[in-house]
């Protein structure tokens, strides 16, 4: 089955990126013999216009950070396909996209080398794509791309241990950066800062979407987050996108129950508002990825759950506007 | 758990018989091979070599009728003396095994004490004190040690007898073969402790208002000893080994002084056999020491 | 700070105050005065103050209160001075007093070694002369005596090099001896720490970084290898080169080196690079986890980078100390088969072989067995501490 | 009026390193009373765990409370010796700890380590310890809790494990319930429930809670007062909706301008500028001031002491020095009059 997630209003032109049906299975021994698949990301699709920011959200385990570097060809791909202005990217042209595509990590402290300088960190895209003739010119570059993320280009010779964890973090921008990409996956970057420099990064990636026209794919935990920074929002639930809409919208009319109790869970920074609304509390926990029911994989959590959930699995269906559910009650 | 004791079983199984095969074929390859005619001085001795090594069949036939001997407990004969090794061992090993017992036990109930001693006061001057010893006992080869404590306490103080058979004397051996493995546990335990006190689970406890004493014995311990279980392996390899030497020091007819003496007298069926002999009471007490652990960490699911 | 500020202070962060004061000021101009509603004080601290205009307004200097300037912030808070990882290891070595000298008995005698044999006019394999004469008088000297011919070239107005640490049996001078002896057990560890360093780092980074099924098979090689009984074999292999290679080798340079030395160096080969290659591995695995890795294979960087840009630098430091440790452990394997009977070829001696035959004549002359243990002892001993200290300061995972 | 449980004074405490003197919490005050919720919010490295660890003593090597006093009911913990804070710890103060993942031994089956705590501080033999502690597994929400006992931590999840702590640092029924970030490694979803029930248990065991967070969400509906800290010193004090509401420290509106919001109006946030203060380096004065938009020449040089700003609230800034004077005395500026005059 193949959906056009492509927003209305954008059919006229090419997405930047497109990803459809994409799969991600991992082998899980059981013994010395047997194995059992691992369905991390189970045909997932999507797609990104160019400057645009699509939101992915989910819990620990639901399979949003594998989507990410599948997507990078990090992990090879089960099944699917990943288009980058049309063309589909293979582990043979891999090479030449990743000019284009580029990532931020979570860790400040365990992405960025503990033996390399600054100026050896953001420049290490340049050396490996040669993007420079000579040294002077090199050192410029990664002066101006220190500045554009607000760092003291003086720092350019220190160890990046010697860094706190925001700057830290400008620096793996910068890094990114460094090969003028179209496209950056941002894959929980601001979800170890704390507080205050948080809103520092998260202003940042606006400012550089607007500046360089950037379009992000943004993976968080936090849903708050995730609205602030997104166009639109996908809501993924054990490897499977289960709501996809703008983000307005899936703020106003979360259609399906996991993001319904998604959002009420979140505690909302506003006494007024948190003494009034009642929190939608979940049974249990997400159970294991390895042995999914046939049907909805929320249908064990789902307070609205009947037996066609158990038995079939709800397809992602538009809802008009753009609005994808994927619920057999809604 | 039954599949991992099988492998394990399966892995010491090879093994063993990968230390047969070497010591075979490396003796073997000793010019006129370790069972020839030759260097037997008596002629009884040579005919009882034929008739057990089959000495004009091919090697690999050798080597299977050698395999077979040996299931049956036959590991030969003195090439010097005639007798069965399989005696030869039998008689010396009682002896050696008491020591080596003795040793471990020793070196495994100082060694933890003071690796927890060391633990609890970091940084103060008893763990200084048993870190410095310690160091300084990983640092002297046995030999020199055991010699030490011979001349000094046996022959200039006469605190201890010289060892006979008649009056055997146990303890300076004891100590000079558990002083190595002893200050090696210490060190285990120590940054074992050091590392299980920096957990989690210590601040619960302690938390709990369980009393410091209580925390270290119960929740400290049976975390930190599981990095001691694996070690069992390595020491008992090195009481062994370690065994060879203390017993030449002192003089005691156990199978370590069988073995120098047979290395000496270039007398291989004995060098081939003890070899053997170590080699498979070695990988067996390691497949105990192994299995032990999983016995202690509940975490394992043994698949 | 002059006197009216500390007052001001001590009124604002001290702990005594006088709590019946009234709060005489209405808030942010927002809400209304408190004066008539009842103040809630006793919710909070004692220390806690209530704003008091008519004492403030007397203390407090008020051209203090103008926002501060962008400069003056910036220099508020100031960047510790830079460093990097190896100036901050070094830092932390040099504190460690006991490493420290370790490091410096380690180079004296490393220096020992290469200039005593320049300067001490005795050879480790000939017996003493005087004038051109063997000297058979000179057996079994203590340390800083002279034999009788010796004492009569004295006499005569020669000068004669004390023989520090005395002779031995066949009339050599002992210092020699050990200093010889030091350099044969000395290279012997480090040839042997370098051959396992070399196979294990090979081993263990192919099997780290390529993972999945080559790694599971190789591993299941080095299990196996754990479990042989190691130096039961380095003994056999011996007994058995002995045999096999002494006619191999003579007359070639191998023979000075001696059999049993070049089949403690195969055992090595074979058997001990085991624990090498799993702390590589172990090693490999855990840098590989950090998402830098992930980084630059985002970036697309080839695996030869990643292993020597990234990969290496970073568990270098733990290899290089648990190399540093072998060297010890080697050099107790070589006294260990020198006890046996099977160290290096005579004359040549090795530690080991000093201190085994120093052993046979304890009773009469002990210090044939001191210095050649003392000597071990100290080698072995600063090897460990130096190692320790090298982990303490350098290796990543104590760092914080 | 309800009674005062715990009352800390001028609390420091340090942690001694080799690079030197980190002070974590730099003389604090706070007062709890039986059945209240005192929140206490801050930023990594702010000192909210290092003053809940001092209160219970349990700090990790090589900290070490360097003055004040922490009273309960009137006695000074600070004094007893460590026989007598083993009878306090786990009977009349408990903790949960934030990652539910380490915090119980993984070699100990929970119900071993629950009856742990009932066999210290009560009379209850082995067999009645088992009972209480199969009965706080269900009062905690566990199924099949005759069940669970027997298990061992791994074969439990996180949201499950967050509940076997909460279970038993209840075991004794204790006065004080310091809560350490309890839902922090939690996902969204089991964070609900666990905050949920934190909250149902303190109402209905009546015991006073401490709640420590970084995040302004979880203690926005919960508290009866709520502590905001930065580099262990206590910015401000005061109700939900003081705080909230009415803000009267520089980092408390920043923090809460810093916090993404679900209504979404376009609005830019406004973060804090600069990193978070060098405890190592800590410089004098206010330890906000480099990072502070309103920062006077008064506070690069003197710490600032907590004024009241209303009933139950009060905050440490000059800023309200400031405000206040020029009130009290509207016919001038502070500032720009001290800039004339010089």
């Amino acid at each position: 089955m193949t959906l056009d997630t492509t927003p209305k209003g954008s059919m006229n032109s090419t997405p930047l990126v497109e990803v459809q049906n994409l799969k991600q299975y991992f082998k899980v021994r059981k013994g010395m013999f047997s194995s059992v698949d691992l369905k991390a990301v189970d045909d997932v699709s999507f797609s990104i216009k160019e400057g645009e920011t699509l939101g992915l959200v989910g819990e620990s385990g639901c399979g949003k950070t594998t989507v990410g570097r599948t997507m990078l060809h990090l992990l090879k791909p089960t099944g699917g396909t990943i288009k980058f202005r049309g063309e589909e990217i293979t582990e043979k042209n891999i090479y030449d996209y990743r000019k284009s595509m580029q990532m931020v990590f979570q860790d400040p402290y365990s992405s960025l080398n503990p033996r390399m300088t600054v100026s050896d960190i953001v420049g290490e895209p340049l050396d490996i794509h040669k993007l420079y003739k000579t040294r002077k010119e090199r050192d410029a570059r990664v002066q101006e791309l220190m500045e554009l993320v607000g760092l003291n280009s003086e720092h350019a010779t220190r160890y990046a241990h010697e860094f706190s964890g925001g700057q830290r973090q400008r620096i793996g921008i910068a890094r990114a950066l460094a090969v003028r990409p179209e496209f950056i996956i941002c894959d929980e970057s601001v979800s170890a800062l704390d507080v205050s420099i948080q809103a520092q990064i998260l202003n940042m990636f606006k400012d550089l979407q607007e500046q360089l026209n950037l379009a992000y794919l943004f993976i968080a935990h936090d849903i708050l987050v995730v609205n602030y920074m997104s166009d639109r929002v996908a809501v993924m639930y054990l490897g499977k996108i289960i709501e996809m809409a703008e983000t307005n919208d899936i703020v106003q009319n979360a259609t399906h129950p996991y993001t319904q109790s998604l959002l009420s869970a979140v505690p909302i920074p506003d006494p007024e508002t948190a003494r009034k609304s009642k929190r939608i509390i979940l049974e249990g926990d997400v159970p294991s990825p390895m042995n999914l029911p046939a049907g909805c994989s929320f249908c064990t959590r789902c307070p609205v759950m009947t037996e066609k959930c158990v038995n079939e699995l709800p397809p992602l269906v538009d809802r008009g506007n753009g609005h994808f559910v994927a619920c057999w009650n809604q | 758990m039954w599949r991992y004791i099988f492998k394990r079983v399966l892995l010491a199984v090879v093994t063993i018989f990968i230390v047969i095969a070497v010591t075979f074929f490396l003796m073997n390859a000793i010019p006129g091979g370790p069972f020839t005619k030759e260097k037997a001085p008596d002629p009884r001795v040579q005919a009882e070599l034929e008739e057990r090594f089959h000495l004009n069949e091919p090697v690999g036939k050798q080597f299977l009728y050698y395999l077979e001997n040996l299931s049956k407990g036959d590991f030969g004969i003195s090439l010097k003396s005639g007798r069965d090794v399989s005696t030869i061992i039998k008689t010396s090993f009682g002896v050696s095994a008491k020591i080596g017992a003795f040793a471990a036990i020793t070196a495994l109930i100082i060694g933890l004490i003071l690796g927890m001693v060391a633990a609890l006061n970091r940084n103060r001057w008893p763990d200084r004190i048993i870190i410095f010893f310690t160091t300084f006992f990983v640092s002297v080869p046995s030999f020199v040690l055991a010699t030490f404590m011979l001349l000094v306490f046996c022959l200039r103080l006469q605190w201890f007898p010289v060892w006979s058979v008649t009056n055997p004397s146990y303890f300076l051996p004891i100590v000079s073969l558990s002083l190595y493995p002893m200050a090696y546990i210490t060190r285990l335990t120590k940054s074992s402790m050091l590392d299980v006190l920096g957990q989690d689970y210590i601040r619960t406890a302690k938390a709990k208002g369980v009393s410091r004493v209580r925390t270290i014995a119960k929740h400290a311990l049976k975390n930190g000893v599981l990095p001691i279980v694996t070690y069992f392996g390595p020491m008992f390899a090195g009481i062994i080994t370690g065994s060879l030497v203390v017993e030449n020091v002192f003089t005691i007819g156990g199978l370590g002084q069988e073995f120098v003496t047979s290395i000496n007298n270039r007398d291989y069926p004995i060098i081939m056999g003890i070899t053997i002999f170590l080699a498979i009471l070695l990988i067996l007490l390691t497949l105990v020491s192994d299995l032990l652990y999983k016995v202690f960490d509940p975490r394992i699911t043994f698949d | 700070m002059n006197s009216e500020d500390k007052r001001l202070e001590q009124d604002l962060t001290g702990p005594e105050t006088d709590l019946d004061q009234e709060l005489d000021v209405d808030l942010m101009g927002v809400d209304p005065v408190y004066g008539d509603q009842d103040l809630e004080v006793d919710e909070l601290p004692d220390h806690v103050k209530v704003f008091n205009r008519s004492k403030f307004s007397a203390q407090v200097d008020l051209s203090k209160f103008t926002l501060a300037s962008a400069e003056d912030k910036e220099q508020h808070i100031q960047m510790r001075p830079p460093s990097t990882f190896l100036k901050d290891g070094m830092a932390k070595f040099r504190k460690n007093k006991l490493a420290m000298a370790s490091a410096i008995i380690l180079i004296f005698i490393i220096v020992m070694i290469i200039i005593a044999p320049l300067l001490v006019p005795y050879s480790y394999s000939d017996i003493v002369t005087v004038n051109g004469r063997r000297d058979k008088t000179a057996k079994n000297l203590p340390p800083f005596h002279y034999s009788e011919l010796e004492q009569q070239a004295i006499e005569e107005g020669e000068k004669i090099f004390p023989h520090i640490f005395g002779t031995d049996e066949l009339g050599r001078d002992y210092f020699i001896r050990v200093i010889y002896g030091t350099r044969v057990s000395i290279v012997v560890g480090s040839f042997a720490s370098l051959i396992v360093l070399v196979i294990g780092l090979l081993y263990g980074s192919i099997s780290g970084y390529f993972g999945g099924k080559v790694d599971l098979v190789m591993m299941r090689l080095v299990d196996i290898i754990y479990s042989l009984p190691d130096l039961l074999l380095v003994i056999l292999l011996s007994v058995v080169l002995d045999q096999v290679l002494t006619k191999a080798i003579t007359g070639t340079i191998l023979k000075s080196v001696g059999t049993n030395m070049i089949s403690l160096f195969i055992v090595f080969a074979l058997l001990y690079w085991v624990s090498m290659a799993r702390l590589v591995r172990g090693q490999i695995l855990s840098v590989k986890q950090n998402e830098y890795v992930l980084a630059a294979r985002s970036m697309g960087a080839s695996s030869g980078r990643i292993i020597r840009k990234h990969i290496l630098p970073n568990c270098m430091s733990v290899i290089i100390i648990s190399t540093a440790l072998q060297v010890p452990s080697a050099i107790f394997t070589e006294s260990y088969l020198s006890f046996l009977g099977l160290g290096v070829q005579a004359p040549m001696p090795s530690l080991g072989s000093l201190a085994n035959k120093g052993r046979e004549a304890i009773q009469s002359y002990p210090h044939k067995l001191i210095f050649p243990s003392i000597m071990i002892c100290l080698i072995v001993l600063s090897f460990n501490l130096f190692g320790d200290g090298l982990r303490d300061a350098f290796d990543p995972k104590l760092r914080k | 009026m309800s009674e005062r449980l715990l009352e800390v004074k001028h609390l420091q405490t340090s942690f001694f390193t080799d690079s030197g003197e980190v002070k974590a919490v730099n003389d604090i005050s706070f007062n709890l009373d039986a059945g209240k919720v005192l929140g206490i919010v801050g930023e990594s490295g702010s000192g909210k765990s290092v003053s809940a660890y001092s209160v219970m003593q349990i700090l990790d090597y090589p900290g070490r409370i360097k003055g004040g006093s922490i009273l309960l009911k009137g006695k000074d913990l600070t004094t007893f010796t460590s026989k007598e804070m083993e009878d306090i710890r786990g009977e009349r103060i408990s903790i949960i700890f934030q990652d539910p993942m380490t915090s119980l031994n993984p070699v100990f089956t929970i119900g071993n380590q629950i009856r742990e705590s009932i066999l210290l501080h009560t009379d209850r033999n082995k067999e009645e310890a088992n009972k209480r502690a199969i009965e706080l597994l269900d009062l905690v929400g566990i199924n099949e809790p005759a069940r669970r006992v027997k298990q061992y931590p791994y074969e439990l999840s996180g949201g499950m494990r967050q509940r076997v702590m909460i279970a038993m640092a209840l075991a004794c029924e204790p006065d004080i319930l310091i809560a350490d970030e309890p839902t922090t490694a939690l996902d969204v979803t089991i964070q609900g429930q666990i905050l949920e029930l934190i909250q149902d248990l303190q109402q209905e065991m009546g015991m006073a809670v401490i709640m420590i967070t970084h995040d302004l969400g979880v203690i926005a509906s919960m508290c009866d007062e709520i502590i905001v800290m930065y580099a262990g010193t206590i910015c401000e004090r005061g109700s939900a909706d003081d705080i909230f509401y009415n803000p009267h420290h520089e980092y408390t509106k920043g923090l809460i301008r810093s916090i993404p919001t679900l209504r979404k109006e376009d609005e830019r946030l406004v973060p804090i500028p600069g990193s978070p203060v060098d405890l190592l380096n800590m410089p004098p004065g206010c330890a906000f001031a480099a990072r502070c938009p309103q920062a006077m020449e008064i506070c690069l040089e003197e710490r600032p002491g907590e004024i009241v700003v209303g009933p139950g609230h009060s905050a440490a800034c000059w800023m309200n020095v400031k405000r206040f004077m020029e009130m009290s005395d509207p016919t001038r500026s502070v500032g720009a009059t001290a800039r004339k005059e010089s």
